[in-house]
């Protein structure tokens, strides 16, 4: 029984064009069958913190639907709990919608956790971290906080709306947004580890300075009053923080060297089975490079694509990077490029959708075109 | 149905050795089907989907896998507060010794207690290896309709076929007459398919009969049917059409999975109202490679292909490197065929290594290949 | 497999004093381990209607980790289904807030149903129904709707938020507020049958005509368009409307006649567990007609009340017509008379809080007194 | 811990028989204690609140009602994706007849294949009849600190009930370095609690050797630890302060019941840290009358009380009429004790009728009454 309790804070302040007008980022669905969320939730399972907080902003029913009791995440329902906490009521002006406030109106079930150390991930993000290692190295370092980071070669692309850590050695010495025009960045990974003492101080703290300061915040602004320590993390990272980057991430993870490298089998990510029967092929199709989930039927040309459960491809049809959704039906000699189709949606008969890789393109969810 | 009004109970005891080395470590109704299934899913499925509650599962030989898999009453829906799934092999008693299952009625003897405490109205006994969907609540409601003592599922068959089956012979209202078992000169071709609704006190009160008789053999067929028929009980037949297959041997275990590659088989398992529950392994979706033929095929999640498949059936955790040819074949969970290696008519079985370059099988082979050794 | 789905309404237009500022009227803890929504949950499964809609208007978590999955309530989930539907945004203005505007947001899910027929239920009622009995009363009568009454000879007490029938033999004439000076009433247990295509006619119509229209309103309306007939429920009916109805509800069924028409063998209310262990009585204690749930500990004098888990009756303490929440601690010598203490409130020793029985008290959560 | 790094195997197959007609219907593991509870829900909530994944409960004698109950595994949380209680009799094997479990060694050794589907680096051997509270986990951190080959829990025990146990005589590092069963002169007074972590590869290998040893009683206590010593393993004891109680006589059930009377008792069911789960029955609170007269006692809801309970502790379902006097007894599950009636020093069985007015026990009796049928 590890010493902490998990947080999964909502990151309510990414914005991803078309799915996020439906669910919150943790419930879009991912690589065909998986939702965002279950890589938070699962590396926490594998790391032994059963005692899991789940905060939603808005739009809850398919997050609540999807986590259930948490017993597809491997967590004892006796000994642990997954509990999805939710916002008071939204703001109209977003930015007093932080997760800060949220930790305010569900302070009392904070308190019920009684764990000395809290792991605070975010929902928005795609990796594997062992968190239990994490926890028993920040202990050893003595320091108030260890943050966790990746180093990225292409900063200028996709982490928009990511903050980054200046840091001397292993010390940050600030968090701030990504703008810089540099290649090199230290990406925050909006993960940390402290006691959960220091978190109740953190909150009082912001809420006493500014209304609109999230963690990331208030732990910049208390940085010289504190030792906190940043932690790089190696393997597969994709933040979805557009649609490019949730396209991208998706189409990233068809190769196999980033797959294996992201589902490891000591590491299972886990999530909820719906009991599709296999996919049927047709002799009429050709499939490449692609990763294709159960319950499809595929009658036409699939390449570097991820076609989610459930989908119909027809004959004819020519679907190439894109992500096809659960339930989709591509019409006969339809041709879709560079595309994120929503669930339920129906591409007519010849119907042609073609977008530059730098700017995909998104078609709405039970949309007919 | 109201909670426990009927209760089932699936023999699960086969030892299915028609099915060679494939059950050699399992039971036949833990035998691996369809790309994602096992068989018993088939009928443990069919039960939660009938609204039963309560399912003993009568294992006998070799029963680890299949009792530790059955144990997990979840994966039915059936773990709820008054249901379960509850597996039963042969027990040691206050007043009798440790036993095996004597015959399939003997295996039900052997757990009226088990039984007894749900109290059930009625009981539904079904065999645990075969593949075929069915609504039991229906037979339930045509069992109370007729006001039988016992309900039995038939379909019809070939004349030929009927030879290997127990007959049925009815009157105009489906009221059982006469039952012949494997009969050589068949006088109907309604074949009995092992599932029986009972009245459970009138069975009850038959098996305590028949536990001490030294002239049964304390089977069904050829036991408990023939007893309720000259007792004057009635019996009634009730009429299944659609897919239904004994897949005893491994001629009919690979059918069984080519039937599937037809878009139109009438077992259907992509039918949202009758789904087909199962163990989920929660791997990726099926990688198909850059360099990969599909034909037709029917291919389930946490396979990597990467050659060419065409007319076969991949199950979870195959793989078939680059090059490889799976040609009319099944390839069963775990399946590594490597690089350029070629598999014709074949149906490989758990777990098996197909060497780099080996060729396997033959197109003009008029049996099944079954391969249950690395090659 | 009942041909029917259940729909649970929030009842957000009860107002309850005090317990209701900290969650919905469904997650009001009742007879000291049950919620109200035990009720309408457990009328549904045992009569076989598996997929269960639950509408929420706000303060859900209380609500989601309560109900969970659904197992406890018997339903088996890979052929049920119970969903927990939240408002798309409460409204400033309370008017706003009604079921129509609630089903209207969540439309999509009701068209996934897919069965003939509905029945509504309210959240906020206690009372025993086999709604499958009345499902098929309901198809053989050939009616439009179906509605559920109760008799009441004290209509002028406790049912002022509660809707009357006016009858013509079973046909329903009109639905209005019970603001009568009779004491004998049709007390409309807003509970509904009807075609699963007249719901969705009348949410149509409903946000047509008034944007501040409820079902009942709509279905008020169309009186003269439609065959509404109403169905006389016999046993026990209590009806969660006031401070005052909520602790009445709970002492009438500590006496075993209420309650042994309440829970019956064949119709289990269920709930969730919270493993508690059983009881521990004192040398020092009275106990006389009260209802004690598991894991407290009772020195003192407990009367006529219902006494929630885990609570502490210290040593001298008197408690008479009390309901008495989970994990409160009541201190040695003091006295509580008339009172609803709710959840994890502590009464120090010697403290004396007393109110007449048609005005009870109501004591804070968490407080301190 | 991690997934299945450490199995547990509850041996569950005593038939204790100096529970009398207590255990006629159901084993001992399965009989009532504490109100609400059932003698094997202390171990397997030692192993789910331990962080055990995989239970295998390990049944022989009547197990119909344990079987059953062990294979809810949801009450113990024991049910989600990757863990499981799993019942396991014995079985007929392809190598093998069906036979009964030769003692507690041969119990695990006809289950390898069991333990060997889930690869686990230790295995935790328990008994399904003893009432604690204990964290397998600090067991385990104990033994590979230690770097032993297999450790026992042991706890101190005075001189006289040494003569009783298995007892351990240790070194100054609590290295094991002898091991007396039941002696007439014990040399230590730590006795063996039955609960052991082995290095499964070494016990695997123990165990294969032990099971066509003509000579042995295929039991831990009396052939694997001595063989253990023997061959120069490491064997530590890890010592136990707490409650723990063997309920084999219907006097030391008696006894660890009425111990809950004492609101500091040792074993603290109401630890909210540690809680032991068990089958819940929804029913009412407990309700407790107006002319009810309540002393010390340990009442559990879904029962009812009209009359006078002193020194009692009532399980659920049972019902106290009005004016009947229920003293220094233990009314088990569903006990019915009509009006006027007494009952004194008596531990009344489960869905036992007491008659009105009758008289049961006495306040002077040496032993403890049991009551087994109607009175």
């Amino acid at each position: 029984m590890a010493k902490a309790f998990g947080i999964i804070t909502s990151s309510a302040d990414k914005k991803v064009a078309g799915l996020q007008e439906y669910r919150s980022i943790g419930a879009f669905s991912f690589l065909g069958r998986y939702r965002v969320i279950d890589f938070p939730i699962s590396n926490f399972s594998n790391s032994n913190i059963n005692n899991i907080q789940v905060y939603i902003a808005s739009m809850p029913r398919s997050m609540v639907e999807h986590i259930g009791t948490g017993r597809h995440y491997n967590i004892n329902s006796k000994r642990g709990k997954i509990q999805i906490l939710f916002p008071d009521q939204t703001m109209a002006n977003e930015v007093y919608n932080t997760n800060i406030k949220n930790f305010r109106r569900n302070i009392e079930q904070i308190k019920k956790m009684e764990k000395e150390y809290v792991v605070i991930a975010p929902s928005c993000m795609i990796f594997a971290q062992d968190y239990d290692a994490l926890l028993q190295d920040h202990a050893q370092s003595g320091s108030d906080i260890t943050l966790l980071y990746h180093k990225v070669t292409d900063a200028k692309k996709g982490y928009a709306t990511c903050n980054v850590l200046d840091l001397d050695g292993n010390r940050v010495k600030g968090i701030s947004a990504c703008l810089s025009d540099k290649d090199e960045e230290n990406i925050f990974m909006e993960s940390y580890v402290m006691k959960t003492e220091l978190l109740y101080s953190l909150i009082e703290k912001a809420a006493a300075v500014s209304s609109i300061y999230s963690l990331s915040d208030i732990v910049n602004a208390e940085l010289k009053n504190m030792d906190v320590r940043a932690v790089e993390h190696k393997g597969f990272f994709a933040p979805i923080t557009s649609l490019r980057t949730y396209l991208k991430a998706n189409i990233d993870l068809i190769n196999p060297e980033n797959s294996d490298d992201l589902f490891k089998k000591d590491w299972p990510i886990y999530t909820r089975t719906t009991d599709a029967c296999p996919t049927q092929y047709y002799a009429t199709t050709s499939v490449k490079n692609s990763l294709i989930s159960n319950g499809c039927l595929i009658k036409g040309t699939v390449e570097n694509s991820v076609i989610g459960r459930g989908a119909v491809i027809e004959e004819g049809a020519v679907v190439k990077n894109c992500v096809i959704s659960a339930y989709d039906k591509i019409g006969k000699g339809a041709v879709l490029e560079n595309q994120v189709v929503d669930k339920y949606a129906t591409i007519n008969d010849g119907t042609k959708v073609i977008a530059p890789a730098a700017t995909p393109g998104y078609i709405k969810y039970r949309d007919k075109l | 149905m109201k909670q426990n009004e009927m209760l089932a109970m699936i023999l699960a005891g086969g030892r299915g050795s028609r099915l060679h080395d494939l059950t050699n470590k399992v039971a036949k109704p833990a035998v691996s089907y369809g790309g994602k299934y096992r068989i018993i899913d088939f009928p443990l499925s069919n039960c939660a989907n009938s609204g039963i509650s309560t399912v003993g599962v009568l294992t006998q030989y070799e029963s680890v896998l299949l009792g530790s898999y059955a144990a997990k009453s979840g994966l039915w829906g059936l773990d709820t507060k008054d249901s379960g799934v509850y597996v039963l092999p042969p027990r040691e008693k206050a007043d009798s010794d440790l036993d095996v299952y004597r015959g399939t009625a003997d295996a039900i003897t052997q757990n009226i207690d088990f039984i007894d405490n749900y109290d059930p109205e009625y009981l539904l006994v079904l065999s645990g290896d075969h593949i075929y969907k069915m609504n039991y609540d229906k037979m339930l409601a045509y069992h109370k309709a007729q006001n039988a003592a016992a309900t039995i599922a038939v379909m019809p068959v070939t004349l030929e076929e009927a030879t290997r089956f127990g007959i049925m012979i009815t009157d105009e209202d489906n009221k059982i007459i006469d039952f012949e078992e494997k009969p050589a000169h068949p006088r109907s071709t309604l074949a009995s398919m092992g599932i029986y609704v009972f009245d459970w006190a009138k069975l009850r009160a038959l098996l305590i009969k028949d536990k001490d008789d030294e002239n049964s053999s304390h089977d069904f067929g050829n036991d408990i049917i023939p007893a309720l028929l000259n007792g004057g009980e009635k019996l009634v037949a009730f009429k299944f059409e659609g897919y239904w297959k004994d897949v005893g041997t491994i001629d009919s275990l690979w059918e069984a999975n080519m039937d599937l590659l037809d878009e139109n088989n009438e077992l259907n398992l992509n039918d949202p109202t009758w789904r087909i529950y199962t163990e989920d392994a929660a791997p990726l979706p099926a990688y198909i490679g850059p360099d990969a033929e599909i034909g037709a095929a029917y291919i389930t999640q946490g396979t990597r292909v990467e050659g060419e498949v065409k007319n076969s059936v991949i199950f979870t955790g195959a793989e078939v490197g680059k090059g490889a040819h799976i040609i009319d074949s099944v390839l069963m969970p775990g399946v590594k065929v490597a690089e350029g290696a070629t598999v014709t008519r074949a149906l490989i079985a758990n777990d098996i290594k197909v060497s780099k370059d080996a060729v396997v099988g033959s197109a003009d082979s008029k049996e099944i290949l079954l391969v249950a050794q690395d090659v």
